[in-house]
């Protein structure tokens, strides 16, 4: 077969997500639920044992009234590339599970493979990573909206974002057919970034020059979560306050966050 | 040969051994955790060919265009309709879960009737037929104006059609849910005596002040505004916002400037003295198109307006004055009014005064200012056919009595419901009609709605869902659903200055037996005979949409939508500033006894919650944060130090008192709201539906009155003196 | 009634109260096992552990039995490999009190997963780059040496011991104890540390990584270390618990004393490397990362600084001291002290280093976790104590557990 | 576990640790089967002395 | 207890005289290997027959006839769609529009027409090669980018004349076809199990992709969701 296709060039998918433009309306959360046939419980306000594989975090600068201000930071799975593909989840993962794609830079989780040790949402500092502690159930016909792209979870499994990874095989499929061997930048967009009313979410190849994140991950306002663990994550964020710049690292006092070192790759 | 225990033992051995070589344990185990893959607790989604269908969303005014993703005949997801004028390809919470509407378990599944207090199924024959007579006898007693109707909006084909019947009846008592728009409406027939409403060019604009609106908390249309506010951010306009807790919007702005609630309109007036007193406005606006300028300069023009201001809003005079020139001196201002998403109307006051600073700016009908649109009406019907009851029933003046005297400009005071249902004498309702409204749960003060709803000797509700206000009616007939009727998405004005129509269209086949209102209207007009049926000469629905929208149609059933960019803006006629003269702006003043509410209670409006007659659907649920509900408890917003002067503590019980009644709930200390202000998240606190959406939380609207602004009529009730006391 | 199977020589009590003892503690056992049943029907919504504290109370409690249990193997290693010749009067004791660890570890992990039946995947489909796939090899491995060495004392049972084959079988087993129990000591070696891998190798954890030799954390030897050093004050500790309640002695002080000896070498060893450790973490690993040494114990109720205190001076130091000079160590009272705060300790560590490492906020914007486990979780934590507990009361009865009973209570 | 299984990758660290894994395992079972084996042996040589060594 | 003592007795061998003794043995050996054999051919034979429940389709189906009237080979009922994703198994429409009124004498057929074209009721097909819920696999990109041919998985289906009866696992509810006809799991044709090392071993082969980091092979997604 042919060979020559396999020395496709590694693509290495990633967000960057503008801050200053996020709302924090929620969609992203919702339109991520939608798509990966994400159950829902009755109570849902224990959000400690509630699946957004998108999540929304609220933060403040923590000054008193009126100094006080906020900042929406959507986290999806940072698909850490950590040193070589080892990302904290990954090499952790007894049974294989979960993985890095060279090809793709994007880490699976195969459900049917994890038999629910959680070891890996123990590695996850950004809790990307859920359990599912209870068996899905959609009440009344909702089990009719459910995608046939996306398997639904067994209890007792993890399960986190893989980047709509099923958009990406939609949209590679129909390029086959259409005698192409790869697809365009705006084939392949996940469902967070489609329905963010914000525009907040840019997604793209974070190697292709031509695609958007590539620019915009240079942004001096660019910063990504914890970068000082090495954990290499491929969401970037923009934000023009300082003060959420800082937030997304730990730092000790009297530390510049400018003269950090920050395990570059 | 003897066969002990021993041949036993060997023979187990042997058969252990052997077993291990035989595929049994090791395919044994596998298949079990392949079982454990497959198993029953675990649905498997059905394939199929994926398409698309384009249609609109109709569960807020927004009108969103919407693409939805179909696998075979079933829905499977809710994406936003690239290209459409007000959500290019963006979706809000609730539009996405609108699956869930569809799919879920709060459908009301056939026409049902109250016997005996339960509801019991009727075939649509029998009831319309019996609806039919009601109204029969109701016309033939001389009470046909005692049949009202109050419907969620006044714009779209179905509603027109509800107000059309009642009229053709001989009522005049038709009612729509008043929100911002009514507010906008009434200024600008106020002010310049024409038929109009307002609209912001926000994205346009290089200073946004904003008087409480929650730009991106969902503000009228709520993904058009958050597309506008990411353009502001693109291009580098201010945006300052004033409001007295820190909402999402202000946590975007610029700069947030928390005020005293409800003092917004005196905050307009220190800005207004501000910008006369320094003549920082465009003289040439005053001295052509205006009359009684001069009156209303000697009016703002002394100090004390400037230190009044001050006094009431908090906010010190320097801070005004530095808002008043910026705002002004700015290339393209645009001051935008209406609090959170806009769902109440607010005082002439305060609305007027906020005018009157664009105004003054000179940005009217200017890109990047405010528009006049023209609110002519896309509906051309023929006249109804009236007969001697009709005429008798149309002479009589509304029950409300908006219309006429003071409330001349004001369209309905749909707060006054509960007083004409609860009402024994002439003005008072026999038979109400319910569309697309919630009103047991969305009208201030619910509690007496819910009473005063129980009077009315027939309620037909036409709701798809088992809300608050339908399990009290006598009739449902239910309608289809958001994703299976055909309906005209008018839009709301707010942020669009050109004309646009969507058009919502069934993308599955309707799920139970319910039928689309505006077809059962035509049929009960149908039943009813005489002059009734010769007004609805449609055959159905869809013929009468077809008619009414006649060249827009192809555009409507091809793309889903109609927009013609330019049309609709209104020339900038004279504005009369003797209209502002005897501004009344104590009535914002909160409802209470300061002593023994020393708080105020304000609403606090976010996108995740819908607040409107549709409740949360269960993935809408599932994003409020649990510092808005936890478990079932409804939690509050106050400042730290508010909570340390009355014992309070963050995630502790606490009682929320309010004169209209009070609630259990839990507490959230914030840094980002004002002293002396508690802020509760409205839109929870659901008694109908399923279990996934109700009994969370409280009502807001529970523990409000409405407040009637002295110039308009309209309920204008924001937020209401309360206490908080340990639990 | 049941006389012919006691070992000969040796009293026990009357057998109605034997098995009121049991009927007592099998109520116990049912209830862990009711719960254990309810987490594999219903599935672990059973607990109340939640996804920031995706382990739990369990994994604690299979960290710190095991880590108890490793009186077994360095024991074993002391007696067979390095000669200790004294110690054989307390290894089967050892042996029989791992095994009941290791078993009852095993038992839990098999409640934790959220997919028992999938379970096997962790060797067939073996990541062997993570430490937990080293754990479950080792552990299971480990697990059979202890039955290995379980067995032949099983086999000394009086009526057992009379058939032929099951004698001999138990007389061999014993001659090639030597080689399972260098085995064990391999495997043991290598699980402990990598227990303390799990923790250790989580680099997106600034609380528990750590630096460390080859592809091991400096927690794998930490944990290896700890486990050598208190799992035998736990063994001396049970032995002196079975030697109140049977009113007997059991085994002789000149062991006892070795073994405590030993063990506050092995004690006092580890827990000054335990200190050089937290040093360079406090100062080097934790400080390159964003973090102070008192960012792991603020802004919470329960993790105060105190618990670094008690895990290193009073459950460290101090029991050290005392097993290191003979003075202490032969001063009963001293003694008891000891072995209890030394088992206290390594539990302790084993609880950091599980669940407080779960409880760190990681974000600067995040917030601590704290977790009180469920009663099924409570109740399938004490279902390895009850079943341990029969199991010891089974094997004292009817195995000749301890050698020097027979010569330390003479009966007429 | 086996080179037969998916995962299998033939580097160091599988050998390695599969090797001390198979190494172990292997100690145990011929160990036993050693101690088995030794026992029918010594059963059927029918050393009664044996029997009495206790 | 005394008869705890007799039984002990009874198993123990060494009161036995020895030829009683050796016979014992001798009986022991027998009925271990008695023990083997039985197990060995309950396992090999018996086992299999249990583990499968067999499924006649509810229609027969003559491939090969069919193939004689169309033009494009398979992919003339198991067609692509404009998006990429494949038809699968063709829906009634399709048979419709040659089977609107019975075209042979296959009594087959004129069962199919009255049951279900006239009625309007989808057949439903029993799919051997049906993957379960967690594999995506991705017919456009064997076939329309690796070129290959449909016989590689599915055998020469096209050539059957009538379909055989479908076997489904008792346990897992998967088609045998998954795990192949052969119980062992060893096979002699590409199309004889589709496993997930079936995929794997082909993609090594003619992929030679080997981005997944810990199985340096190609990445999981690839071929799950």
């Amino acid at each position: 077969m042919k060979k020559e296709h396999n020395h496709m060039k590694n693509k290495k998918f990633g967000m960057c997500i503008d801050l200053d433009k996020c709302t924090g309306c929620g969609s992203c959360m919702v339109a991520c639920m939608s798509e990966n046939n994400v159950p829902f419980r009755e109570d849902e306000t224990d959000k400690r044992k509630s699946i957004t594989w998108i999540t929304v975090y609220k933060i403040t600068n923590n000054r008193p009234f009126p100094d006080t201000e906020v900042c929406y930071m959507p986290r999806p799975c940072m698909h850490c590339e950590g040193h070589d593909g080892h990302s904290p989840c990954v090499s952790v993962c007894p049974a294989t599970a979960t993985d890095y794609d060279m090809a793709t830079g994007i880490v699976s989780q195969i459900y049917t493979r994890c038999f629910g040790c959680r070891y890996c949402m123990g590695a996850c500092p950004y809790h990307a990573r859920y359990f599912n502690w209870w068996d899905p159930v959609w009440p009344a016909e909702m089990e009719k909206y459910l995608s046939p792209d996306v398997s639904p979870r067994m209890r007792g499994v993890v399960e986190k974002c893989n980047f709509c990874y099923s958009r990406y095989q939609r949209a590679l499929d129909k390029a086959y057919c259409e005698g192409r061997s790869d697809i365009e930048e705006d084939e392949y967009q996940t469902a967070c970034t489609q329905g963010c009313p914000a525009g907040a979410i840019t997604f793209g190849d974070l190697n292709n020059k031509s695609h958007a994140v590539y620019k915009l991950k240079k942004s001096p306002n660019a910063f990504r979560l914890l970068e000082r663990l090495g954990t290499n994550p491929k969401v970037y964020y923009l934000s023009s306050k300082e003060w959420v710049r800082k937030a997304g690292d730990n730092y000790i006092k009297g530390e510049n966050p400018k003269n950090i070192k920050k395990s570059h790759h | 040969m003897k066969i002990d225990r021993r041949s036993f033992l060997s023979l187990g051995i042997g058969a252990a051994a052997g077993t291990a070589l035989t595929p049994i344990p090791w395919k044994m185990m596998d298949d079990s955790a392949i079982w454990t893959q497959n198993w029953w607790l675990t649905p498997v989604p059905a394939g199929g060919e994926v398409t698309y269908k384009t249609t609109a969303c109709t569960l807020c005014p927004g009108g969103c265009g919407l693409r939805i993703r179909m696998v075979e005949n079933r829905a499977i997801k809710v994406e936003g309709l690239e290209k459409h004028p007000v959500n290019d390809g963006g979706i809000c919470p609730i539009g996405l879960s609108g699956i869930q509407l569809l799919y879920g378990g709060t459908r009301v599944k056939m026409p049902l009737k109250k016997v005996n207090g339960k509801f019991v199924k009727i075939s649509w024959k029998d009831a319309i037929s019996e609806i039919a007579l009601k109204l029969k006898v109701l016309r033939d007693k001389g009470d046909a104006y005692k049949l009202s109707c109050l419907t969620g909006s006044d714009k779209d084909v179905t509603s027109l059609l509800l107000k059309r019947f009642i009229n053709t009846i001989g009522s005049n008592n038709f009612f729509a849910n008043t929100t911002i728009s009514d507010s906008y409406e009434f200024v600008i027939k106020k002010v310049h005596n024409i038929e109009g409403s307002m609209s912001f060019d926000l994205e346009n604009s290089d200073f946004i002040l904003s008087f409480g609106s929650g730009i991106i908390d969902g503000f009228v249309s709520p993904l058009k505004m958050i597309r506008a506010h990411s353009r502001i951010k693109e291009q580098g306009g201010k945006i300052v916002q004033i409001e007295p807790r820190l909402s999402n919007t202000a946590a975007k702005a610029d700069k947030w400037i928390p005020v005293n609630p409800g003092s917004e309109g005196m905050l307009a007036l220190g800005l207004l003295h501000v910008i006369v007193k320094e003549k920082l406005y465009k003289s040439n606006i005053v001295s052509d198109n205006t009359s009684n300028f001069e009156k209303f300069r000697r009016l703002i023009i002394p100090n004390t307006t400037l230190n009044k201001a001050a006094e009431t809003t908090g906010i010190d005079s320097k801070t005004i004055e530095k808002l008043g020139r910026g705002f002004a001196n700015a290339r393209k201002p645009v001051a935008i009014f209406g609090r959170g998403k806009g769902d109440s109307p607010i005082g002439f006051g305060e609305a007027g005064l906020v005018y009157i600073l664009n105004y003054l700016t000179g940005n009217i009908n200017k890109k990047g200012g405010l528009f006049i649109t023209d609110n002519k009406k896309y509906i051309n019907w023929p006249e109804i056919v009236k007969d001697e009851i009709t005429n008798a029933g149309l002479d009589k003046s509304r029950m409300d009595g908006a219309g006429a005297g003071s409330f001349e400009d004001t369209k309905y005071i749909t707060s006054r419901l509960a007083d004409l249902m609860e009402s024994k004498d002439q003005k008072s309702i026999s038979a109400l009609f319910i569309y697309n409204e919630n009103p047991c749960y969305t009208l201030s003060d619910s509690k007496k709605i819910n009473k005063a709803i129980e009077a009315v000797p027939l309620v037909v509700s036409f709701s798809s869902y088992l809300d608050e206000t339908t399990a009290k009616a006598d009739y449902i007939l239910p309608n289809h659903t958001n994703l299976e009727r055909l309906q005209d998405v008018p839009s709301v004005p707010s942020g669009i200055t050109g004309g646009l129509v969507s058009l919502s269209k069934p993308v599955v086949k309707p799920m139970y037996d319910t039928k689309n209102t505006g077809d059962v209207i035509i049929s009960l007009a149908k039943a009813m005979g005489g002059n009734i049926a010769e007004s609805f000469a449609w055959s159905s629905f869809e013929t009468c949409l077809k008619s009414t929208f006649k060249d827009q149609w192809n555009a409507l059933d091809k793309d889903g939508f109609w927009f013609n960019p330019g049309k609709s803006t209104r020339q900038c006629p004279d504005l009369d500033f003797s209209k502002l003269l005897d501004i009344n702006l104590s009535s914002i003043q909160p409802q209470g006894s300061k002593s023994k509410f020393p708080l105020v209670l304000i609403p606090k409006e976010t996108m995740r919650i819908s607040s409107g007659y549709i409740a949360d659907p269960p993935f809408a649920v599932k994003v409020i944060p649990d510092t808005v509900l936890k478990n079932n408890d409804q939690v509050v917003e106050i400042n730290p130090e508010t909570a340390k002067k009355y014992g309070l503590h963050d995630t502790k019980y606490a009682i929320l008192t309010t004169p209209f009644g009070e609630v259990k709930v839990k507490i959230h200390t914030y840094n980002g709201i004002m002293e002396g202000v508690i802020a509760m998240s409205k839109g929870l606190g659901h008694i109908g539906y399923d279990k996934f959406i109700n009994g969370k939380g409280e009502n807001f609207n529970r523990l409000i009155g409405p407040v009637e602004d002295p110039d308009s009529g309209l309920d204008i009730a924001w937020g209401i003196r309360a206490k908080l006391t340990r639990a | 009634m049941d006389s012919a199977l006691i070992p000969k020589g040796v009293k026990r009590c009357p057998l109605p109260i034997f098995i009121l003892g049991i009927v007592i503690i099998g109520i116990v056992l049912l209830w862990g096992v009711y719960a254990m049943i309810l987490c594999w029907l219903k599935g672990l919504n059973q607990t109340n552990m939640n996804d920031y504290y995706g382990f739990a109370l369990w994994i604690w409690a299979d960290l710190a039995i095991i880590a108890l249990g490793g009186g077994a193997f360095f024991t074993g290693l002391l007696r067979y490999i390095f000669g200790l010749d004294e110690l054989k009067n307390i290894i089967n004791y050892a042996v029989l009190i791992g095994f009941i660890c290791y078993s009852s570890a095993l038992l839990i992990l098999a409640i934790d997963v959220g997919q028992p039946l999938r379970s096997w995947f962790i060797f067939w489909h073996a990541n062997v780059h993570s430490m937990l796939t080293e754990v479950a090899f080792c552990l299971s491995c480990y697990f059979s040496v202890l039955a290995i060495e379980y067995i032949p004392l099983v086999l000394e049972n009086r009526q057992i011991d009379k058939i032929p084959f099951f004698h001999h079988l138990g007389h061999n087993m014993h001659k090639v104890m030597a080689v399972f129990a260098a085995t064990g000591a391999f495997l043991s070696c290598f699980h402990q540390g990598s227990l303390g891998g799990v923790a250790g190798v989580l680099y997106g954890r600034p609380f528990a990584y750590r630096e460390g030799l080859l592809v091991w954390p400096w927690t794998f030897f930490l944990f290896t270390w700890s486990a050598a050093a208190c799992g035998p004050c736990f063994t001396i500790l049970i032995t002196k618990i079975t030697e109140f309640i049977t009113g007997k002695k059991l085994v002789k002080d000149n062991v006892i004393d070795l073994l405590a000896k030993i063990s506050g070498w092995m004690l006092g060893s580890y827990i000054i490397a335990k200190i050089i450790d937290t040093i360079y973490w406090a100062t080097v690993t934790a400080p390159s990362l964003g973090f102070n040494l008192m960012d792991f114990y603020k802004d919470n109720s329960f993790y105060g600084i105190w618990i670094l205190i008690v895990e290193i001076a009073v459950c460290g130091i101090l029991p050290a001291v005392i097993l290191l000079v003979p003075k202490f160590r032969q001063n009963k009272l001293l003694l008891y002290t000891a072995i209890i705060l030394a088992s206290i300790g390594v539990c302790l560590n084993r609880w950091v280093m599980v669940l407080q490492v779960m409880a760190a906020p990681v974000m600067s914007f995040d917030t601590w976790a704290l977790y009180i486990p469920s009663w099924q979780e409570i109740a399938t934590t004490i279902l390895p104590v009850a079943y341990g507990i029969i199991l010891i009361m089974i094997s004292f009865r009817y195995l000749p557990i301890f050698p020097q009973e027979k010569e330390l209570n003479s009966i007429e | 576990m086996l080179p037969f299984s998916f995962e299998w990758v033939w580097d160091a660290g599988h050998i390695v640790f599969m090797g001390g894994l198979w190494y172990s395992l292997s100690i145990l079972g011929m160990g036993m089967t050693y101690c088995v084996i030794k026992t029918i042996i010594d059963i059927n040589s029918n050393d009664q002395t044996e029997n009495d060594h206790h | 207890m005394s008869k705890q003592e007799d039984k002990v007795k009874e198993i123990s061998s060494g009161n036995l005289p020895d030829d009683e003794k050796n016979e014992a043995i001798g009986f022991g050996i027998i009925f271990f290997i008695i023990g083997i054999a039985a197990s060995l051919i309950f396992g090999w034979i018996v086992f299999p027959k249990l583990l499968y429940s067999q499924k006649k389709q509810p229609v027969d189906f003559n491939h090969k006839l069919h193939m004689e009237f169309v033009d494009d080979g398979c992919e003339s009922c198991h067609f692509f769609r404009e998006d990429g994703s494949y038809s699968g198994v063709p829906k009634l429409a399709q048979c419709i529009d040659c089977h609107e009124e019975v075209q042979g004498e296959d009594p087959e057929e004129e069962r199919f027409v009255e049951e279900y074209v006239a009625k309007g009721k989808e057949v439903p097909w029993l799919i051997y090669s049906k993957q379960p819920d967690c594999v995506f696999f991705s017919h456009a990109a064997h076939v329309k980018k690796g070129g290959m041919e449909c016989k590689t998985c599915h055998g020469p289906i096209g050539e059957s004349t009538t379909l055989r009866v479908y076997e489904e696992n008792r346990v897992t509810g998967l088609s045998r076809d998954i795990w192949g006809k052969n119980i062992s799991g060893l096979n002699k044709n590409t199309w004889d199990s589709m496993k997930m090392g079936d995929c794997a071993d082909c993609h090594m082969e003619e992929t030679g992709r080997k981005s997944s980091v810990q199985t340096e092979k190609d990445g999981c997604l690839v071929c799950h969701k």
